[in-house]
């Protein structure tokens, strides 16, 4: 799950992290007033959770509060990919010596953690970890062991910004890492993390992604999600238990573990016909699961069919079945669906489908029922 | 022969009493797995529908009473990281974790107390995995047993139901299986390609082994290292699904998800291929390329 | 460090532990009105951090208000060992089907701590641990790992409890450890933990201990500390930063060195003499830290001589000269002090204390001077 | 002969800007030590009276450019933990750690990460020791150099000042040491006895060894058990503190507390006596009995 610039920071502090002084405004009078507060020329930035929003347009410099108000009623309401700009942030113009990165990261490899700082920060750190990989700082963080101060002097140090700063650096360091951990997080980052002119140092950004699996047990993180930042169709899918991902072809996928799925994909793709969608029902799945994932697909605008894909392990054939009947007695559905089963209670399954009094066409394989898919897709 | 799971394995099932589990317990027991016991803390001596494996409140109980020596997990993702401590504490030397939705922070906390315990022995399979059949031995897990034949290929997947669409193709094309795991998908999982590689290639009853890979991590990249690192007995041939999965999307599984321009499908066929592993396009196609490579 | 049962209760129950209902009072008419409003019969229990209250008589149960008010009038004030007793903590009665030990200590031979608990509750453990070990079960924690909730329900189901029980008393392990190890204590313990007829369970009693060495990092248990409990040179002495223990001898010993100050106890109590303190002036030892030492020693009643014995190292002679001559100067020292003086700086230390002008006796070894300090106690 | 430190070690003073930290770096020198480096953080450039050792912000930096090979540790409770970590990550085979009053979970950590880290030949001695002597070679630590004499002795000693009278007279009986080693009276410290009892085993340099043990904890008991365990070529001579200490109360030393009967210094002495190991009941029989056990 990802968070806004203005919820990260709001984080960042709490956890003792220097900030710049900010408001989150969503209105350009609103923006107005945030700037006369600071006081002095500040920054309108946009809240989107994409990236990139600086070349978009997305952020504004503004010295005086109706230049700020001006800029906001520019930034709100803009398009930024696919995200339309609800906030802006509104933050103190900070004096800027120089410019750094800081994050901390998931580290599949290591089965840990990195923390990573780079000299070059204010740019996308990927691109400085392809074109100038020296520059980028690493310390490796056991998650038993956790950051040690004597790790994030390295950094600090390893920076070339005076001793003071080096300091203040290894600080927040420390300060990331805790909140990082705190919050089940896959990511902490802070680019750029300013030196001033005085030594002193300043967050002016802050990202945040943690980690779905953990979100049971950090309710106020959850409770931050954005949900305007969210495709509804995948929002519908998370709720009912479902993973989603819209992918804007015209063949609904539905099916049974992410390999499954991802594979009916790539062979649906190498038939020539082009997913909506990806919706994996999961493991264990109820009758009810299976009703609401094809609720879910049939709410796609360009559908013209639907390709149910199921090989039953965890996941009972009859239970698919039972969701698949109940949904069509309920529901008028609008394009054909074409059915491949097999594994668990396969047999039981096809029973029920055969004495459903619906007409239900299956395939025996994959590769069959792509092509057909792909086909009623293209002659619709 | 067989790796992993075979007649002697005597499994105890972790979260028995609900739902999933106990479904999974009667379908292992009609494969003819031992199903020995199981287990829900608070609900000993409860009984289980068509299963006479008696219930207990620990691991350790299913161990001293009933000589469990291997453990599958079905309990929720809060309490599975625990629960597979728990098998490892109590001396189980294969525990496969069927659940799903563990958080990341939990596995690395089972990855490095399983580490700090220095069991070398010790595997864990999964967890958001399928589990291990042995065909017409023992199975351990969730996958539809039928689909399966006893035979001398190999196979390790990231996937589930993947898993089944290919082993459903082999067995079709008569093409019969040593012993088949899913390794699961997450991003921090037990055991990876590289460790279990070298218990088929001590396997003389396995002449070749399946990878099922999918997009994200670089764990395919090290199992074609391991394949060429030395001269193999066994054959390797692969496969790799998301081919046309957008970039930074999480598809279903944790680990499958591409980001920062590691871990694309592509990649992963291409450095295969370049380590002599052929890749099939078309999970349809993995039958063909076993012939091939074991002729 | 120590603190009370009424004080560890309530760091029990922010931590989630189930404690039974009571009020701590300092008057026998706050201890009525405490009785009335928990209502029905109560524990009035002595709040001392010595054990053995029960013995003392300092534990009493009362059926109404005023019984309750009568037990803490004759509670108050008692003395149980070397305490007074300031506070009785007010308790309701709670039904008993079983009584428990639950404990986590500090396990320094595996580096490590230990979850404890035993069937056995309510008497002392270190009695059941001798007497019948099969009674206690014991799972190790590692520090950086945790305690994990399958060593709890380890310990919950094997103290032959009701199911319901098990799972409680492991939740309350759990969170004894997580309040045990945020607190950096070395105890915690709850003794008797109580099963109630239908099987919920709660704890009628609370114990910890803290790390000294940590305590710099938590504020709020620092304060829970009650001088009242603490023998007032031994509080004098660490304000100033000494290890001072009263042992109620005559011949006060000042050293430098843990080791050299027990050996110096040792060889004194082998000449016959029998010491009143032990007074460790540590590493790294100012001038002012020498005066304060003397000081406080100066304050043992039953004095007779003072024994000083400074082998330098990482204290300097010179230092501890120039604390002695100006503490010499300022205050007039009714015993002799006997010194025994070498290593680091010696020289310095010796001409310092021969420029004085104070006609101070030297003495070459411990034993001599050891030997010397006892005759002069014999005589005085 | 000797162990631990000799005429190779490089030392880096860490906390070297402090009052201690200087005024010891400066001892060590004058005895001969090769002080090549010091490190406080933020300080870098910094001069320090007496030295012309340069002062860096990390270790790394004194491992890079110095060449130090050992740490000396004289930075506050607080940071003391971090700081013998640091060592360790920059590739130092010794730290000595001073500092005294570092919380017991601290140096958990400490212990725990060290293991994980898994460097067999990494040594910590302390903390809340006085370091490491191998007379005439070099000093790494507080102890007064002077009252050392080069000869064929090893000293392992919880205790600090304690070591010194026991040293002192030892050089006035004119028997001499090849290394004095203080390991510190905390709960947790980085070697034990038994740690380092191997170590002069093999050191052809060392006949004897005296062990200066106190009460709290089963260290000296462990020592006793290594020295029986089979044939020994050092003799092993052993000094107790504490015996008039009454139980429950703690000495200054976390460590030096009795407590549940277990560590009083009756049973220690009980101990060493029945595995053959003389101990002496007051410190100044000590050179006595060395030279009873090596004529």
């Amino acid at each position: 799950m990802k968070i806004h610039e203005y919820q990260a920071r709001l984080l960042f502090e709490e956890a003792g992290i220097p900030v710049a002084r900010a408001i989150v405004a969503d209105t350009p009078e609103a923006a107005r007033r945030a700037a006369e507060q600071i006081g002095g020329p500040v920054a309108v930035k946009a809240q989107v959770h994409v990236g990139g929003r600086g070349k978009a347009g997305g952020v504004k410099l503004a010295t005086t509060p109706a230049d700020a108000g001006n800029a906001a009623s520019q930034i709100l309401g803009m398009r930024i990919k696919q995200s339309v700009v609800c906030k802006v942030l509104v933050m103190e113009k900070v004096e800027i010596a120089r410019e750094l990165y800081l994050g901390v990261v998931f580290d599949r490899d290591h089965r840990g953690h990195s923390v990573i700082a780079s000299a070059a920060g204010g740019v996308d750190i990927e691109e400085v970890s392809a074109k100038t990989p020296e520059k980028i700082l690493k310390q490796f963080v056991h998650p038993l062991v956790g950051l040690s101060a004597h790790q994030a002097r390295q950094i600090g140090f390893g920076l070339g910004v005076p001793p003071k700063s080096a300091l203040e650096i290894a600080k927040t360091l420390l300060a990331l890492y805790t909140v990082y951990q705190r919050t089940d997080a896959s990511l902490a980052e802070i680019n750029p993390y300013v030196v001033r002119p005085d030594s002193t140092t300043v967050a002016i950004d802050a990202k945040m992604n943690f980690d779905d699996n953990a979100l049971f047990r950090h309710k106020s993180i959850e409770d931050m999600r954005d949900m305007g930042e969210e495709e509804p169709l995948e929002i519908e899918a998370k709720n009912a238990d479902l993973a989603y991902v819209h992918l804007g072809g015209d063949i609904g996928i539905i099916g049974n573990g992410a390999g499954l799925v991802m594979t009916t994909l790539d062979v649906v793709t190498a038939a020539g016909g082009r997913p909506a969608n990806f919706l994996d029902i999961g493991g264990s799945s109820s009758p009810e699961k299976v009703r609401r994932a094809l609720e879910i697909v049939l709410k796609e605008k360009s559908l013209k069919a639907i390709f149910l894909n199921v090989f039953g392990g965890i996941t009972r054939c009859d239970d698919v079945a039972t969701g698949l009947v109940q949904v069509l007695k309920a529901v008028q559905v609008r394009v054909p669906i074409i059915i491949r089963m097999t594994g668990t209670n396969v047999e039981l399954g096809m029973k029920i489908l055969n004495e459903s009094g619906l007409n239900l066409k299956t395939y025996p394989t994959m590769q069959e029922a792509a092509l057909v898919a792909a086909d009623i897709a293209r002659s619709a | 022969m067989a790796i992993l799971v075979d007649e002697t394995t005597r499994v105890v099932v972790q979260g028995i009493t609900g739902r999933d589990g106990s479904f999974h317990a009667r379908q292992m027991k009609e494969y003819g797995t031992n199903v020995v016991a199981g287990v829900t803390p608070g609900k000993s001596g409860a009984a289980v529908d068509g299963l006479n494996a008696p219930v207990f409140d620990t691991v350790r109980q299913a161990v001293d009473v009933a000589g469990a020596n291997t453990s599958v997990i079905y309990v929720p993702a809060a309490a599975a990281a625990d629960a597979i401590l728990e098998s490892a504490e109590a001396g189980l030397r294969l525990v496969v974790c069927i659940t799903e939705g563990i958080p990341v922070n939990d596995m690395l906390r089972v990855h490095h107390a399983l580490a700090v315990r220095g069991d070398k022995n010790f595997v864990l399979i999964g967890p958001n995995c399928p589990g291990v059949i042995s065909p017409g031995k023992s199975k351990v897990g969730i996958m539809p047993g039928f689909i399966h034949k006893p035979g001398r290929v190999g196979l390790i997947s990231r996937s589930g139901t993947l898993t089944y669409e290919i082993v459903h193709a082999l067995t079709q094309a008569g093409v019969g299986q040593s012993t088949c795991i899913g390794i699961g998908g997450d991003p921090v999982i037990g055991s990876r390609f590289t460790d279990l590689l070298p218990r088929f290639e001590s396997d003389t009853g396995t002449d070749a082994v399946v990878l099922v890979g999918e997009i994200g991590g670089s764990d395919e990249e090290l199992a074609a290292a391991w394949y060429t690192e030395r001269k193999r007995r066994i054959r390797v041939v692969a496969f790799i699904a998301g081919v046309s999965a957008p970039p930074g999307k999480r598809m279903g599984h944790a680990g499958a998800i591409i980001s920062g321009g590691k871990g694309a499908a592509k990649d992963k066929i291409e450095t295969l291929g370049r380590h002599g592993i052929p890749v099939a396009s078309d999970p349809a196609q993995i039958p063909e390329l076993v012939r091939r490579a074991v002729p």
